[in-house]
């Protein structure tokens, strides 16, 4: 790989400008805001972009600074990374809800001169670490309300600070930085949520984040009259080859929405053409349609199943272009008039051209629902270290089981211990001042390890993902332990929002559960099922059953698969919280720390071990506010039925 | 005295004959609004109602004769009987009592607490349907209500007056029915009036009217009043239809004529009784003399049709609350 | 305490001169004296507040600013100038809001039109123009919407702008009438009981609002409340009204210590 | 059901506040224009023209007229039918002293006649309030009648005491007098109703709407906030009067073309505008429409199940007729004061909802 032999943009910057010649009067970027969807051409963000980066000078910014960027999604945000970039820059998006010294740990890392914020709340945050940060000289910040009597000396308005620019007239310099940016330099710097221990920092390459931008947006064959709604967190790689990479690349619209509450509205306002969410996105949507059905009329529910069904029989045929009886087409055509079609379009997802989950594997029949609807939801498998993709399944050939096949110019390799091992233009450089991560994970071939055990299936050449690799034990018989596989079998249910696996030197597997509380409480009400309280519902006995029911039901489906049969869960419990990332249980993406859990629910893995009926325990809660607090429960423990593992006999 | 002058005063008698129904009909619409706070448009048509009712009675008319024969083919009118008046007005008064439950129970019941815009636009509809069931019940030809009230002018008066003027002055013409029609009215205000002071329904009436909470907590039944109310307005209309149906015979322009009630109580105020009254007098008294020395002479006659209206209308600019209605303090 | 000399608050706003004075204001209905000769001012960019037990004559003192009653004795002076007896939307355009104890909104219209009424006293364009619509009418509904937004997104009522007022909630509703009053961008602000019948955090995001309107537009605002702490709190001064007679008048410490207020008031709130 | 809003997105005020945000409704509302101006003109026949088609259009005029009034200014005027003659006989005296000039400059003036009439009667409102109102606007009813009955000047002098409309063309076409194609009455009334109902819906959606409603819904507070009530209250009467005078001047000259006052614009006009607006609903302009179809459609329908298909005779579904009007009024008031213009906007939500219930 070597920088494009045209000449052609070799950073953000350079695809900016190309966009502002090719598509200048288009519209680049919009917010809900005041009402209506304020709009901004490729050429007026570029003047906005511009005029920060020069105000962004006259701060004195030097080349190579790290430039913090922290809020929920604005356009004003992403332009702020942009003009970090023309400046020679590196802009450093954080998680906007991430506690102060998260926040701290980052800005200090990476030692950022300068952040640019969203409003108040960010503010206060760096305020409460300022002291701490010996580099950090100054903060921009974009929604004044409430700021007016904060100390303005190392503060200053986005407004202003573009004032300043558009005054200083800079531009030769600024685009005297962005002209001396190559293809390996450095083009955003993120951080890793990191499962366990410290967040680390990414650096992407330009080459990375263009290559990537380019190779997936042919794949996908995105069209710059696109639209993207962009909700997911900036410090998100996702979210940053989404709005920024590939936007850039394709010069299609990036949306954003006026506030996190709102989001399902504006998505409906905006119908993105390419949509990407997370399966817990596309799991909530789902109980929320259910949830909704349930009180519709006697003869709604009946159109409602009827067509769904259809949907369900003729709708991923069609999207995959297999041939179709006339019977079933005018059927299906029917369900799309009578229920699909308003469904899709209440949903805002009916102009969805390209859908993409990712992050954690996707419930089936959740998936087939999308797809029953006739939207081209697709899988895919990747991390921030390979600027998001190393497999995708292609049109057509869309699995609930796989992750599809690997991305243009990926080389996968699979190791003896079943990790999964690839290669791409997009792999990252290196690990921010962190050379042994960066050893330990990338070799010098520039093969890194996943992490995750995973095989090829024969024939289609699609990968399939098992489970975490260090999370793929031996039981104590010997017998392969996939928690995570099992997990997600169990979190399929939509009532079951969490479920954590033991049994790694053990002679037997167990599982903590959360139960998600808007399924089952709606459920609770239907049934009329009083209760107080999370912790009370989660231990009534009707609840306690219906996860039985489930859990013996995964059991029967584990049972099934030779390899894994050992897997099955014997004995559970339903935890009395759920579990949280403010109390260090997951991290920001929603990913359980196993290693936390254990240790700090150890007394309720020794009792499910230990054969009692229940167990009296307490756990340390942190509240919204920080405060911590504590909460006593006693827990029932349950014992699943568990089938026989008739295969075995059998190869024998 | 000059005999124009004695004309003058012939018209002001007659005018204050007339007046004297007009605040028959006015005490109609006060007893209703007192109690429930409903402006009864439909007070007009019930009069119209009750007239076409009483005749019918007395005629032995088979109600809905019209809609039955049409849809079962038959061709029956009359029972071939003739009812006594006395009895016939009995009858009558019953099915006014009827007609106001049905209201209560089936309209204003489900209007508590409205506008009174809205229940006013109510009573509109409700005339319109009380005049429909009217037609349909009794046919919509103009009836004759022979009561056997004395008709024609009063040669007795006319003698007695006649000379005061001189020769060309023939003594007052007035109609005795009028004079009956007067004293019946007086009758009826007077007891009306009684009967609002005295009894214990009456005061519970205006306990209503002043509060309708303090009056349900002492357990007056709101409904139960209300039915009262529109019963006695029933009874009045009952009377003035009667009145103007013997003069004019029984049919639509009655309905008309009992609108003119509705500037009497702008005048007088919606909620005072003597208002009413006074308000009719002058009303009566106005029109007849406004037509008698300008409308017939100047304007081609038939002022009444509008002039008590205009008069109201001049009369509220300046005095928004009516004659004897309590001033209105704006709060906010 | 009454000087006219400008100042600055403890939290750094700007107190002006005097901007509305009313002297010697006498009110009758019938024989009662509602408001017995009493003066007091208020001065550019202060919150003051009217307190007293109930009939104490607050809201009629409100009514007699906002020119809905008509003094039978004494002067309004507004920005330096004497006010000749006007009536209430005259008074309006002078730059004089207010919201009402108990909600006066337009309960047969939507909240932004709720809110858009508030700027009727900007909207200039003639019958004519408006019947056409394209050009000038537009033009001037569009600009006066964006003032409007900016309103709403301050009191953070995105998410009802369409929702017709009758179904919202009590709390929201009183939001609203703040932001109608807002909308006209007064000069004085007037609030009659902003809390009434609201819960704590009602009330306090409201008092968060109050503050934040003085802060932002440095509005001034006169407010009627019942709640001492919420009026501590909240005010720079303080006019305590007993049966009509002004008893105090000074900064929130002042009153509290005033002995003839601690009687007439507090006393009866103690009971 | 029928609605796809997704990426239906507005970027500016203009859009957002455009007649028919939602783009099924804008398309919906073309059809209908199309069908209306280039479909029914080459199929209407007499018949329909004279019994359905035009006193439709001009009912509705009125009804919008009185919607201004009634439903958004929420003054009651029960004086509809004076208006309407106002309009008739302005129109005949211009006719017939300007003969030259365009029958659609007449209309229009004859409007604006009204306009000055009405604000005229619309002066107490400033004083007196509710049903108060509503008995005065009486007055003007029978006064205005009576005037045109009784003063000569106004109908010519003519014997018989009735107006008779002229012949008058319309780029070359007759579209009053004897014999008046039925797709050119159909036509001028169509095109008056869509200008109208334009202007109506840019009064009523800008500064003077809001200032109406508001007086509507609380006089005190609208004052207190700055809406001038002498104006809103003249400027809704006057506005109000102008439609009712233009379909007044419609009524007379396209439809009836012959007309003695009493018959034509009596009370019991008034009460038929009035029922109009509150069966359409009160306060919106589709519910203007919607009443004046059903209560123009009502009697029709009546007539041909009654009469035709029955054989009943026809006093006797007159008579039903009443019944059912009033009852359909006291049944509209309790159980949907909002009119069918509110049944329309809930059946709109439910489509717009589905397949959800909420």
């Amino acid at each position: 790989m070597h920088a494009p032999a045209d000449g052609g943009p070799v950073t953000i910057p350079d695809l900016l400008a190309r966009n502002v010649a090719r598509h200048g009067t288009k519209p680049a970027y919009r917010e809900k805001e005041f009402g209506i969807w304020q709009s901004w051409t490729w050429a007026q963000a570029a003047e906005q972009i511009d005029a920060l980066a020069m105000g962004l000078l006259t701060l004195g910014a030097d080349a190579g600074d790290h430039i913090a960027v922290s809020g929920r999604n604005r356009p004003a945000l992403y332009w702020a990374m942009v003009a970090a970039q023309r400046i020679g820059c590196i802009p450093v998006p954080l998680y906007a809800e991430a506690a102060a010294e998260e926040i701290a740990y980052a800005l200090d890392h990476c030692g950022a001169r300068f952040a640019v914020v969203g409003d108040q709340e960010q503010v206060d945050k760096i305020a409460d670490v300022r002291d701490g940060l010996t580099q950090l000289e100054h903060v921009i910040y974009l929604d004044g309300r409430g700021l007016r009597k904060y100390d303005h000396a190392a503060m200053t308005s986005y407004a202003d600070v573009q004032k300043a620019g558009r005054a200083s007239g800079l531009l030769d310099q600024v685009n005297a930085r962005s002209a001396a940016r190559t293809y390996d330099d450095t083009c955003v710097m993120l951080y890793t949520s990191g499962t366990t221990g410290r967040p680390k920092g990414v650096v992407l390459s330009n080459r990375n984040v263009i290559e990537t931008s380019k190779n997936s947006a042919e794949f996908d064959h995105l069209r710059p009259d696109d639209e993207v709604l962009a909700y997911l967190p900036m410090a998100w790689v996702g979210d940053f080859i989404f709005s920024v990479g590939q936007a850039m690349w394709t010069a299609f619209c990036v949306n954003c929405p006026e506030s996190a509450e709102t989001m399902q509205l504006d998505l409906r306002e905006i119908g993105p053409t390419y949509f990407f969410a997370p399966p817990r996105v596309f799991e909530q949507q789902l109980t929320n349609v259910m949830i909704r059905m349930e009180d519709a009329g006697r003869f709604k529910k009946w159109l409602f199943h009827r067509y769904m069904a259809v949907g369900r029989r003729v709708g991923p045929l069609l999207l995959d272009g297999k041939d179709v009886s006339t019977g079933d087409r005018l059927n299906y055509l029917l369900a799309k008039l009578l229920v699909i079609g308003p469904l899709k379009n209440t949903l805002g997802l009916s102009r969805v051209r390209v859908g993409y989950t990712a992050g954690e594997a996707i419930g089936p029949e959740i998936f087939d629902f999308y797809r029953a609807l006739g939207i081209n939801l697709k899988q895919l498998y990747g991390q921030t270290e390979a600027t998001v993709f190393i497999t995708q399944q292609p049109d057509g050939e869309v699995r609930s089981d796989t992750v599809g096949v690997p991305s243009p110019g990926v080389e996968l390799k699979i190791a003896e211990n079943g990790e999964v091992y690839y290669r791409s233009p997009g792999v990252f450089v290196e690990y921010y001042k962190n050379p042994e991560s960066t050893a330990s994970t990338k070799d010098a071939e520039g093969w890194v390890a996943t992490g995750d055990a995973g095989f090829i299936e024969e024939g289609t050449g699609h990968l399939r993902i098992i489970d975490r690799a260090k999370d793929v034990g031996k039981m104590a018989d010997g017998r392969l332990f996939a928690p995570k596989y099992v997990e997600n079998k169990l979190k399929f249910y939509p009532n079951i929002l969490e479920a954590v696996m033991f049994g790694a030197n053990r002679a037997f597997c167990t599982a903590f559960i959360n139960i998600d509380l808007t399924a089952v409480g709606n459920w609770a009400e239907r049934n009329n099922i009083a209760y107080s309280s999370y912790q009370e519902l989660s231990q009534h006995p009707r609840v306690l059953d219906m996860i039985l029911g489930h859990v013996s039901e995964v059991n029967r489906s584990v049972a099934a698969d030779p390899m894994l049969a050992g897997c099955q869960v014997h004995r559970f419990l339903v935890l009395h919280k759920e579990l949280d990332a403010d109390d260090g249980e997951m991290t920001r993406t929603r990913k359980v720390r196993r290693r936390i859990v254990k240790e700090k629910f150890h007394d309720l893995i020794a009792a499910l071990y230990g054969g009692v009926p229940e167990i009296y325990t307490e756990t340390e809660v942190t509240y919204e506010d920080g405060r911590k607090g504590k909460i006593k429960a006693t827990l029932v423990i349950c014992d699943a039925e568990v089938a026989e593992e008739q295969h075995k006999v059998a190869a024998e | 005295m000059s005999a124009d002058f004695l004309y003058g005063i012939e018209v002001v008698i007659n005018g204050l004959m007339a007046g004297v129904l007009y605040a028959l009909v006015a005490l109609g619409f006060v007893l209703i609004f007192k109690a429930s706070g409903i402006f009864n448009f439909a007070q007009g048509v019930m009069a119209l109602f009750a007239a076409l009712t009483l005749v019918g009675i007395m005629e032995g008319q088979v109600p809905f004769a019209h809609l039955i024969n049409a849809v079962f083919g038959t061709n029956i009118h009359h029972f071939g009987w003739q009812v006594p008046a006395i009895l016939a007005i009995f009858m009558t008064v019953l099915v006014m009592i009827a007609f106001a439950w049905a209201v209560q129970h089936f309209v204003f019941r489900h209007l508590v607490g409205q506008e009174p815009i809205i229940l006013f636009m109510a009573t509109i509809g409700l005339a319109y349907f009380l005049e429909g069931v009217g037609d349909l019940m009794w046919g919509s030809s103009i009836r004759t209500l022979a009561l056997g009230l004395p008709q024609g002018g009063s040669l007795w008066v006319e003698e007695m007056t006649s000379g005061l003027g001189g020769d060309d002055f023939y003594g007052f013409f007035i109609d005795k029915l009028d004079m009956v029609a007067t004293l019946v009215a007086l009758v009826l205000v007077a007891g009306l009036v009684a009967f609002a002071q005295y009894t214990k329904q009456g005061r519970a009436m205006r306990a209503v009217a002043d509060d309708h909470q303090a009056a349900l907590s002492v357990g007056i039944s709101l409904s139960y009043i209300w039915v009262l109310v529109w019963s006695l307005a029933g009874i009045v209309a009952l009377v003035a239809g009667i009145m103007w149906g013997a003069k004019s015979g029984v049919q639509f322009s009655l309905s008309l004529i009992a609108l003119k009630a509705l500037p009497v109580l702008m005048l007088g105020g919606f909620t005072s009784i003597p208002g009413a009254i006074v308000g009719g007098m002058i009303i009566g008294v106005g029109e007849k003399l406004f037509e008698y020395t300008i409308g017939a002479p100047y304007l081609g006659g038939a002022t009444e049709n509008w002039f008590a209206y205009m008069l109201a209308l001049v009369f509220l600019v300046f005095r928004p609350q009516g004659l004897f209605g309590e001033r209105i303090i704006e709060r906010v | 305490m009454d000087g006219v000399a400008p100042y600055v608050t403890a939290d750094g706003r700007q107190i002006g001169g005097v901007l509305m004075d009313m002297r010697g204001i006498t009110l009758r209905f019938g024989g009662v004296e509602a408001i017995k000769n009493i003066s007091f001012d208020i001065r550019e960019g202060e919150i003051r507040a009217i307190i007293g037990p109930n009939g104490a004559g607050k809201s009629s003192m409100l009514n007699v600013i906002s020119g809905f009653y008509h003094p039978q004795d004494g002067e309004v002076w507004f920005r330096g100038e004497k006010r000749p007896p006007m009536k209430p939307y005259q008074v309006a355009r002078l730059g004089i809001a207010r919201t009402f104890q108990n909600i006066a909104l337009f309960e047969g219209m939507s909240v932004l039109d709720n809110i858009m009424t508030g700027r009727l006293t900007h909207m200039k364009t003639g019958l004519l123009a408006q019947a056409i619509w394209k050009g000038k009418a537009e033009a001037e509904e569009v600009a006066n919407r964006e003032v409007v937004e900016k309103i709403i997104d301050f009191l953070e009522i995105q998410a009802i702008r369409k929702t017709p007022v009758g179904r919202l909630p009590y709390g929201l509703k009183k939001r609203v009438e703040l932001a109608r009053a807002l909308a006209a961008e007064p000069k004085l602000l007037l609030l009659d009981e902003p809390m009434a019948g609201m819960n704590v955090e009602e009330k306090e995001d409201m008092s968060r609002f109050i503050l934040d309107v003085n802060d932002e537009f440095g509005t001034t605002i006169a407010l009627i409340e019942h709640d001492m702490g919420v009026v501590m709190d909240l005010s720079d001064r303080v006019v305590v009204m007993d049966y009509g007679r002004k008893i105090g008048d000074g900064t929130p410490d002042e009153v509290r210590n005033n002995q003839e207020v601690i009687d007439a008031y507090l006393g009866v709130a103690h009971e | 059901m029928l609605y796809r809003e997704a990426g239906d997105f507005k970027t500016s005020y203009q859009a957002d506040s455009q007649t028919f945000p939602i783009a099924f409704d804008r398309w919906r509302y073309w059809a209908v224009l199309v069908i209306a101006f280039c479909v029914v003109p080459f199929f209407v026949n007499a018949y329909w023209a004279n019994a359905i088609l035009v006193p439709f259009l001009i009912y509705a005029i009125a009804a919008i007229g009185l919607n201004i009034l009634t439903g958004y200014c929420g003054q009651v005027s029960l004086g509809t039918g004076g208006f309407m003659a106002v309009g008739a006989y302005a129109c005949y005296k211009l006719m017939t002293s300007f003969p030259d000039v365009s029958i659609v400059i007449h209309i229009i003036l004859a409007g604006g006649i009204t306009a000055a009439v009405g604000a005229t009667f619309g002066l107490p409102s400033l004083r007196i309030k509710g049903f108060y109102l509503a008995v005065a606007t009486l007055a003007a009813q029978f006064f205005l009648v009576w005037m045109f009955n009784k003063v000569a000047w106004f109908y010519n002098y003519s014997a018989s005491g009735q107006i008779t409309a002229p012949e008058r063309f319309v780029a070359g076409v007759a579209v009053t007098g004897p014999n008046t194609a039925p797709w050119a009455q159909y036509m001028i009334c169509l095109v008056f109703l869509t200008v109208c109902a334009l202007i109506a819906r840019n009064l009523t959606r800008g500064t003077i709407g809001r200032s109406w409603m508001a007086i509507r819904d609380m006089d005190i507070a609208a004052e207190i906030i700055g809406v001038n009530p002498l104006k809103a209250k003249l400027t809704a009467f006057a506005v109000s009067s102008f439609f009712i005078g233009i379909s007044g001047a419609l009524f007379f000259a396209v439809y009836l073309g012959a007309v003695e006052v009493g018959e034509a614009f009596g009370i019991q006009k008034s009460f038929l505008v009035l029922f109009m607006i509150i069966i359409g609903g009160l306060g919106s302009l589709f519910g203007s429409f919607a009443g004046a179809a059903f209560l123009v459609l009502l009697p029709v329908a009546l007539k041909v199940i009654g009469v035709d298909v029955l054989g009943w005779p026809t006093d006797l579904v007159a008579h039903l007729q009443l019944v059912i009007v009033g009852g359909l009024i006291m049944f509209f008031l309790i159980k949907e004061p909002h009119g069918l213009a509110q049944l329309w906007r809930l059946a709109k939500e439910k489509l717009r909802l589905w397949p959800f219930p909420y």
